[in-house]
């Protein structure tokens, strides 16, 4: 038990650190492919050092609610990185939270955000937050079905047990979970605010989701949700990981699997990088009113996938 | 076929001459006529209750006859033909349905009035039992009257026959009602007549006029 | 005992006030007569639930629990309504809408009117019945005509004329009775009276009792203004003094449909087979859904609230066709409940409609705000009679659909959809009466209100709990209507 | 337990005298119509215990087993009978534990009204909770159809309180007709009910035997009538109508406990009184209950008024509690005994949930609305600094009806998806077939929630003021902030300690489906049916949370430094900013009407470029007015006209009529 406990902690001490190379990693492979002479993979740790250090500049009407925010945010995506499961399957912490917990956990920091981001009052802000709400309302019921589409295979929604159950049973070959690695792509897309979405790297009003939320946000708050950005692309990754191509996480209480368990998820999330920004490269960012359409597809996908669980797997 | 065949050829009389009398009424057109005949219909009522009373020795049924004479004979009429005098109401008035559609109408009635009466007539003991369809006839056309008309006072007369044939019925089918009702609704018919006539004067004075066209206001937009 | 000075003080009340002529306190004699009739009443009453049914005055008149309750019933109203009148009639003559000679009529015909009503209630004899009926009526006609206006004149007109010809008829299917009942009882003055009748009913000559059920159906119906015989009651309450339409809706229609009851109850015993009930059912079914589409285009609130009457009236004479004794026990409570109710309506109406100077419902609005009193009177009192809970009409009501719906389920609908219809038609008219803005003068005299919160204080307590022997009482007279 | 059982005996009497206590609270109301002070300082409080004490009868009703007595008024054949079980008491402790919060803030939010009609209303709003009472205690049907109608009219005289708008008058009138057609539906139910008996007691109700046929005919027709009252699509309209009319307490009270009372006449009527349930109930009542959650959160975001916006979310959060009904059934037909109990688990932890955070919501708008006289949000903002015990109170009930951990909103939903989860092994294929497309309603439905909520509470409380007079709006006296304190309390509590709360329903879910949840193992972990198949556990999640961000915050700080310059909001550097600059309520919702245009009538008047004082104005409104009550407004209107021509004022016609009725009757007697 203490030896999970253990786990747990290094795991999410673990996941918290790597998030931002991951980050890096996916910068600097979007960078070769446009050609670009790519940044440093520490990119990330620098500019979170630097802003940690400057002081903050917040607006005079920000109310405690503002401040507040940035580590909400940052706590709630720990806490997610926390259950998932990244290298070993036993995880104390995650019977306190399941799959559904999960969404709302992401749910409860994207609120503290959108909050934040209207708390100032500039035009910016309330377009931001109108905008990912209008994301989410339709991405999270999307996720819900892909973790649905998961705990039906495997009668949990337990993710240690899902992961288990997908695994290190005998193999079989699930048609729905095809549909559900999908819809379960485009949403994180939507989610972690990337084309064909929303565009990390512009401040241009008529396209910016994310980042028109954070505009008032400086220093050590901007520096947190950032990092907080970057473990959501990492959580993400990891609960794909998970959910599709699980092989190799260690089960429960099996030390020796640990080195092979890392070794396995690196390589993964090297790949999964790599994809990322392929993906980015090679398509368009899509105009707003799109983005609906874009999410509800990935929503039908989510649902079609239960249903052909019933259908085909009940 | 003894005395009593008779009277009883006589009632039947009368109750004949009544019904012709209400078709007359239904094709009058002018006031004053009408009172006219309204005023035979009360004698011939009077005259056969009368003779009931003779025939069958229910004495009763004597003071019935005179009241009848002396309020719908005499009282009555005079009393109409006061007003017609005094309003000069008495001028030609054309019913709301033609005179021969009435006729019509009147004759399916008294046949209607027959069948109805028929098997109540077959068991009724009384000397005077086929009269009854006749009676009912009589109030049939009455009512069909008091439809057609459309000024004040045929309507009231109309009703008056009405009773006419009413105290018909009470006297030849059955032989009378007891005195007391008889006292109580011939009060009734008399108060009932004196309302009516405070009224035909407020109408006058109120519309100076009895036609009942005037008082078509009261009725759902 | 008590009987004969329960007729006897309306008459000499009537007689007296038309000589005495009008005074200054003619209203106050008024409501003195008014009170003793109900002191007799009480008497009367209490004689009856304690010794049963008796015979007076070697049969002439005949009390059971039936007519007794409603003679208490119609005193008490008459009571609340003489006391209503006094500040009532006091401020129409302030309006000089009234002078004393129409006045001393006004009370005189009040009392002659209430007294004919007790004598038809308490009276053996259907003839002197019919009598009574035709005396009731002559004394209102010129009551609906008191204010002399045109609309007036030809409401009472048409009152006059219909009710004339239904009454005649009912005339006739006395006659008729009377000649089924010689028959058997042979000719002469016991051949009228109810108890012989009741007690020979079984050998009565059904063709006969059925042709004059028919007459005295349509014509004591056209009192109780069953769909269609009814043209004449909502001009009749509307263009009347306030206080008259109160006493014709409150008791009028009941002692009607009293006569109405007891020509049943021979009917039914000498057909044996329930062709009057079904007629009954027929015109209430009729009565209730025609008044309701019609009182969805009322702009005048009396004739609005006279349509209710008819509804009232038809669902009343349905409960009593279905017979029965849970449906009769209805009938009778809804009889009282509508009666109170209606009269307490009336009263509130009457004020609202001085203080405002007009009859129609949109000039009329914030009562709440310039009379709170009469506002919450009027809108209670709309509540009550649209049969909402706690108050007794919901009771009736309750009591009537549930018996429908096991006994006759395809009138239930019907029923319902007229409810329906007037709760959304009357409620939706009266709310803005009640409720809003408005600037009105204050009246003369302070009006009335005590009538109006005693009734529906009844209703109210009626709603919640029937004393138990009030109950018994009900069930008795229920019982009585081939329970 | 000791103690308890000698309450045993009492404790319906204590009810009833509970109740009599209430009406005499109301009637002394009345009394002191002089006495200002005495009514504010008095009444209310009074109440407020009257609501505690209620509370507390309903725990030892769960305790104990069902007593019942009769009293002696009502029908002389149906004296008022009165019964307290499981289910009644578990409806009472909900309505007198949100009740007490709403009374005490109603202390401080009367204050300034005058005394009479203050009076007035004090009466009605014991009234009203008495008739609630009443109805959760009532054994017969007349009994219960009394104090149902109180119910309903008691709150329509409060929700006409500000009777000179007509606009009020108007969602009053509605309001009131539509709960008296439910009545009616209600009446027919229980006619059907009984069966031919004729004997209208519950009891004979229970053991009436019935065909499928009129089984299903009572339970539609109930369906009818406690739609009507609950706001079930297509009977809402009077709802969104109704409750922004009312005062903010009597919102609270009607959004939050009223429309349980019609849950709790579904729940009676289906699971208690009819002795058979079928399968296509459940189905039926599923899909209507999606269809109306989905159509109360959709309309919900495009509100800009924000009482209304918090009615159609009670209608949203109806529809879910009515689905969760539907599957219950399916369960309950289905021989799913446990999954049946989890449903109705959940069903009862929402409606609780729903009781307590959409009183503070509502509460919450009252306070705004007297420190500011304004319900349009598009006229609100910034509120969070002039009133911040509002604001963040009311932050916790919006975060909890937007379903988040770890509060309680969140539970409930967590509950309900878990039973989704469970359905396969349903026997019905076509089932299996309904339920992830039922599951993806309820997640897009939570979801949407969470829209409503971010729009009402940023347009609401946060960022500038969109009228300089807001810089005066003051903060809620104290008797309001404490009844939003306890209202906030019980949202939280219920959230970190829902094993507790669920172990304390068991008696209410055991009398309904004969079933108790399986796998409850501790206090801590929430474990419906077993720790492998699903966990939740709250209290440990916001352990974590707050250990996270102390960690962090101390972090930071120790690290680095915890310096702040305040200056002018950035805002991408545009020069000029006001503060209408923001999004309006209308703003916040377009992409919501956009996506759902269909559903709405939508009414919009644009500025065009060259009208000095440009101004928008857009409202949403319900096309279901027009599709279904309309029509029948219409056909009413041309019935009347057909009848009107009947009564047309020539005497001669009228004669017409008599002679044709006897003609007729004769020849029909013949």
């Amino acid at each position: 038990m203490s030896a999970g406990i253990l786990l747990q902690i290094a795991q999410t001490l673990l996941a918290i650190l790597l998030a931002p190379l991951l980050m890096g990693w996916v910068n600097q492979c979007r960078a070769w492919l446009q050609g670009r002479s790519a940044p440093p993979i520490t990119q990330p740790y620098r500019s979170l050092r630097k802003l940690f250090h400057k002081d903050a500049v917040i607006a005079h009407n920000a109310s405690p609610l503002f401040r507040f925010a940035p580590y909400m945010k940052f706590a709630c995506m720990a806490l997610a990185a926390g259950i998932v499961p990244t290298i070993a399957n036993d995880l104390p912490f995650s019977p306190a939270a399941d799959v559904i917990a999960l969404v709302g956990i992401f749910a409860l920091a994207r609120v503290f955000l959108a909050l934040a981001a209207m708390d100032i009052g500039t035009p910016f802000g309330t377009l931001g937050a109108r905008r990912e709400m209008l994301v989410s309302f339709l991405a999270e019921p999307a996720l819900l079905m892909v973790f649905f589409t998961a705990s039906l295979i495997s009668q949990s929604t337990e993710l240690p047990i899902i992961v288990a159950t997908l695994a290190h049973k005998t193999f079989a070959i699930h048609p729905s979970l095809a549909f559900a690695a999908v819809a379960f792509w485009m949403i994180s897309v939507a989610e972690n605010a990337r084309i064909p979405v929303d565009n990390p790297s512009t401040h241009l009003e008529l396209t910016m989701i994310h980042e028109a939320m954070i505009l008032e946000y400086s220093a050590r708050h901007l520096a947190l949700i950032e990092w907080a950005a970057a473990l959501k692309l990492f959580t993400y990754s990891a609960l794909g990981i998970a959910l599709f191509l699980p092989w190799g996480i260690a089960p429960q209480g099996d030390i020796a699997a640990l080195p092979l368990a890392l070794a396995a998820i690196v390589a993964k999330l090297a790949v999964g990088g790599a994809a990322l920004s392929f993906m980015e490269a090679v398509s368009a960012k899509v105009r707003l009113f799109r983005v609906p359409e874009f999410l509800g597809t990935a929503f039908l996908l989510a649902v079609l996938g239960m249903l052909i669980h019933f259908l085909l797997e009940g | 076929m003894t005395a009593l065949a008779y009277h009883l050829q006589i009632v039947n009389l009368l109750a004949a001459l009544l019904l012709l009398i209400s078709f007359a009424m239904l094709s009058q057109r002018r006031v004053v006529g009408l009172v006219t005949l309204f005023a035979w219909q009360g004698a011939a009522l009077a005259l056969s209750t009368a003779i009931v009373a003779w025939s069958t020795g229910q004495h009763h049924l004597y003071y019935s006859a005179a009241m009848t004479l002396g309020l719908k004979v005499i009282a009555m009429p005079w009393y109409f033909y006061h007003l017609v005098k005094k309003l000069n109401v008495n001028r030609v008035v054309e019913p709301m349905i033609n005179i021969p559609t009435t006729m019509l109408i009147g004759i399916v009635l008294v046949i209607f009035a027959f069948n109805l009466a028929l098997p109540i007539s077959e068991m009724s003991g009384t000397v005077t039992r086929s009269t009854l369809g006749i009676a009912m006839a009589c109030v049939l056309l009455a009512f069909l009257m008091m439809i057609t008309r459309t000024k004040a006072i045929p309507q009231v007369i109309g009703f008056l026959s009405m009773e006419n044939g009413l105290f018909f019925a009470a006297t030849s089918a059955t032989y009378g009602m007891p005195l007391v009702v008889e006292l109580g609704v011939a009060l009734d018919v008399l108060v009932g007549v004196f309302v009516l006539g405070i009224f035909i004067f407020q109408i006058r004075e109120t519309f100076d006029s009895l036609d009942l066209k005037h008082m078509e206001k009261l009725k759902e937009k | 005992m008590e009987l004969f000075w329960l007729l006897g003080i309306p008459l000499t009340g009537g007689i007296f006030l038309a000589l005495w002529g009008y005074r200054r306190n003619a209203p106050e004699i008024n409501a003195l007569f008014s009170l003793l009739t109900l002191a007799m009443a009480a008497l009367l009453t209490v004689r009856i639930v304690e010794a049963g049914p008796m015979m007076v005055g070697n049969g002439w008149f005949f009390i059971d629990s039936f007519n007794v309750f409603l003679v208490a019933l119609t005193a008490f109203v008459a009571f609340t309504t003489a006391l209503f009148s006094r500040p009532y009639m006091r401020i129409e003559q302030e309006h000089g809408r009234l002078n004393a000679t129409r006045l001393r009529l006004y009370h005189s015909s009040y009392q002659i009117f209430i007294g004919a009503m007790l004598l038809a209630l308490t009276t053996n004899n259907m003839g002197i019945l019919w009598v009574a009926m035709e005396a009731a009526t002559l004394a209102t006609v010129l009551l609906v005509s008191l204010y002399r206006t045109p609309a007036s004149l030809e409401a009472a007109w048409k009152y006059f004329i219909l009710c004339g010809v239904g009454i005649a008829l009912a005339l006739f299917g006395t006659i008729l009775l009377y000649f089924a009942a010689e028959k058997v009882l042979g000719s002469g003055g016991n051949a009228l009276l109810w108890t012989h009748l009741n007690g020979v009913k079984a050998q009565l000559e059904p063709t006969v009792l059925s042709l004059a059920f028919v007459f005295l159906l349509v014509g004591y119906g056209t009192k109780v203004g069953l769909a269609p015989l009814h043209s004449w009651l909502p001009d009749a309450h509307a263009e009347g003094p306030t206080p008259v339409s109160a006493v014709l809706s409150g008791l009028l229609l009941n002692v009607a449909l009293y006569a109405v009851m007891r020509s049943k109850v021979l009917v039914d015993g000498a057909l044996g087979n329930d062709m009057a009930g079904t007629l009954m059912m027929g015109f209430g079914l009729l009565s209730v859904v025609l008044a309701a589409f019609l009182i969805v285009r009322q702009t005048d609130v009396k004739r609005m609230f006279a349509y209710s009457s008819i509804e009232h009236m038809g669902l009343i004479t349905f409960a009593f066709g279905m017979g029965g004794a849970v449906a009769n026990f209805a009938g009778l409570l809804h009889m009282t409940m509508h009666s109170l109710t209606k009269s307490a309506i009336f009263f509130a109406v009457g004020h609202a409609t001085q203080k405002t100077g007009t009859q129609l419902m949109d000039d009329i609005r914030g009562l709440i705000k310039t009379n709170p009193t009469l506002g919450w009177g009027l809108m209670l009192g709309t509540v009550a009679i649209l049969g909402m809970p706690p108050f007794g009409v919901f009771a009736s009501e309750f009591l009537i659909i549930t018996t429908a719906m096991h006994e006759h389920p395809w009138a239930t609908p019907f029923l319902l959809l007229a409810l329906g219809v007037a709760f959304a038609a009357i409620f939706g008219k009266v709310q803005p009466m009640v409720f809003g803005e408005t600037e009105l003068p204050k009246l003369p005299y302070q009006p009335a209100q005590t009538p109006v919160f005693l009734h529906l204080g009844l209703v109210l307590m009626l709603g919640l709990f029937i004393p138990p022997y009030l109950a018994a009482w009900y069930k008795q007279a229920a019982h009585l209507l081939g329970g | 337990m000791s103690h308890l059982a000698s309450l045993d005996a009492h404790v319906l009497d204590l009810a009833w005298a509970g109740v009599l206590y209430w009406l005499g609270v109301g009637f002394s109301a009345l009394l002191l119509q002089r006495q200002h002070g005495l009514l504010t300082r008095l009444i209310f409080p009074l109440g407020a215990l009257g609501a505690l004490f209620m509370a507390g009868i309903g725990v030892a009703g769960l305790l104990l087993p069902a007593s019942s007595m009769v009293l002696p008024i009502g029908l002389p054949d149906l004296p008022f009978h009165l019964r307290l079980d499981a289910l009644s008491a578990f409806f009472m402790v909900l309505l007198g534990g949100a009740a007490f919060g709403i009374t005490v803030y109603a202390c401080g939010y009367f204050r300034n009204m005058a005394a009479g009609p203050l009076a007035l209303l004090a009466l009605w709003y014991h009234l009203f909770l008495a008739g609630m009472v009443t109805v959760l205690l009532a054994d017969d049907a007349y009994a219960f159809m009394v104090a149902w109608e109180v119910m309903a009219l008691s709150s329509y005289f409060l929700v006409t309180t500000d009777h000179k708008i007509p606009e009020i008058r108007r969602a009053g009138f509605l309001y009131l007709l539509i709960a008296h057609i439910g009545a009616v539906a209600l009446l027919l139910t229980f006619g059907v009910l009984q069966g031919g008996h004729g004997d209208y007691t519950f009891n004979t109700m229970r053991l009436a035997e019935m065909t499928p046929f009129w089984s299903s005919a009572a339970f539609l027709l109930a369906l009818f009538g406690f739609g009507a009252k609950a706001g079930l699509v297509p009977i809402h309209v009077w709802l969104p109508e109704a409750h922004p009319a009312a005062p903010s307490p009597v919102s609270a009270l009607m959004s939050g406990v009223m429309l349980k009372t019609a849950i709790y006449g579904l729940l009676r009527v289906t699971f208690d009184l009819l002795k058979i349930q079928l399968g296509w109930w459940g189905t039926l009542a599923l899909a209507l209950g999606l269809v109306t959650a989905l159509y109360g959160v959709i309309f919900a975001a495009v509100q800009s008024d924000m009482k209304r916006l918090l009615a159609w979310s009670s209608i949203e959060n109806i529809g879910v509690i009515v689905a969760a009904f539907g599957l219950t059934l399916i369960f309950h037909t289905d021989g799913k005994g446990a999954l049946a109990a989890l449903t109705l688990t959940a069903l009862l932890y929402h409606a609780l949930n729903h009781a307590f955070f959409k009183g503070l919501l509502f509460v919450g708008t009252g306070s705004v609305l007297h420190a500011t006289g304004e319900r349009r949000m598009g006229r609100l903002g910034g509120l969070i600094r002039t009133m911040p015990w509002t604001a963040w109170l009311t932050l916790i009930g919006a975060l909890a009806i937007a379903g988040l951990p770890p509060l309680n909103g969140f539970v409930s939903e967590w509950l309900l998806l878990q039973a989704f989860l469970l359905t396969p092994g349903l026997t019905q294929p076509y089932l299996n077939m309904v339920i992830p497309v039922a599951a993806a309603t309820v997640a897009l439905a939570a979801a949407l929630a969470a829209y409503v909520m971010v729009k009402f509470y940023g347009v609401i409380f946060l960022g500038q003021p969109r009228d300089p007079a807001l810089q005066h709006a003051h903060e809620a006296s104290w008797p309001e902030r404490l009844g939003m304190l306890w209202l906030a309390g019980a949202c939280i509590l219920l959230g970190l300690f829902p094993t507790l709360v669920i172990q304390w329903l068991e008696p209410v879910v055991l009398m309904l489906t004969g079933q108790r949840l399986s796998g409850i193992s501790n206090w801590l972990l929430l474990t419906p049916v077993s720790a492998e198949r699903a966990s939740y556990a709250p209290l440990i999640f916001l352990a974590g949370v707050t250990a996270v961000v102390a960690l962090t915050y101390l972090w930071v700080r120790r690290v680095y430094h915890g310096r702040v310059r305040r200056s002018e909001p950035w805002d991408c550097g545009y020069p000029e900013q006001n503060t209408r600059m923001q999004d309006s309520a209308e703003g916040f919702g377009q992409p919501i009407r956009q996506i759902f245009e269909v559903f709405m009538r939508v009414e919009r008047e644009t500025p065009d470029p060259f009208d000095h004082h440009p101004h928008y104005h857009g409202d949403s409104r319900d096309k279901l007015w027009l599709l279904i009550y309309q029509p029948i407004a219409d056909l009413t209107a041309w019935l009347s006209m057909q009848a009107a021509r009947l009564q047309h004022g020539r005497i001669q016609w009228y004669l017409i009529y008599s002679f044709v009725t006897l003609i007729f009757l004769l020849v029909l007697t013949r």
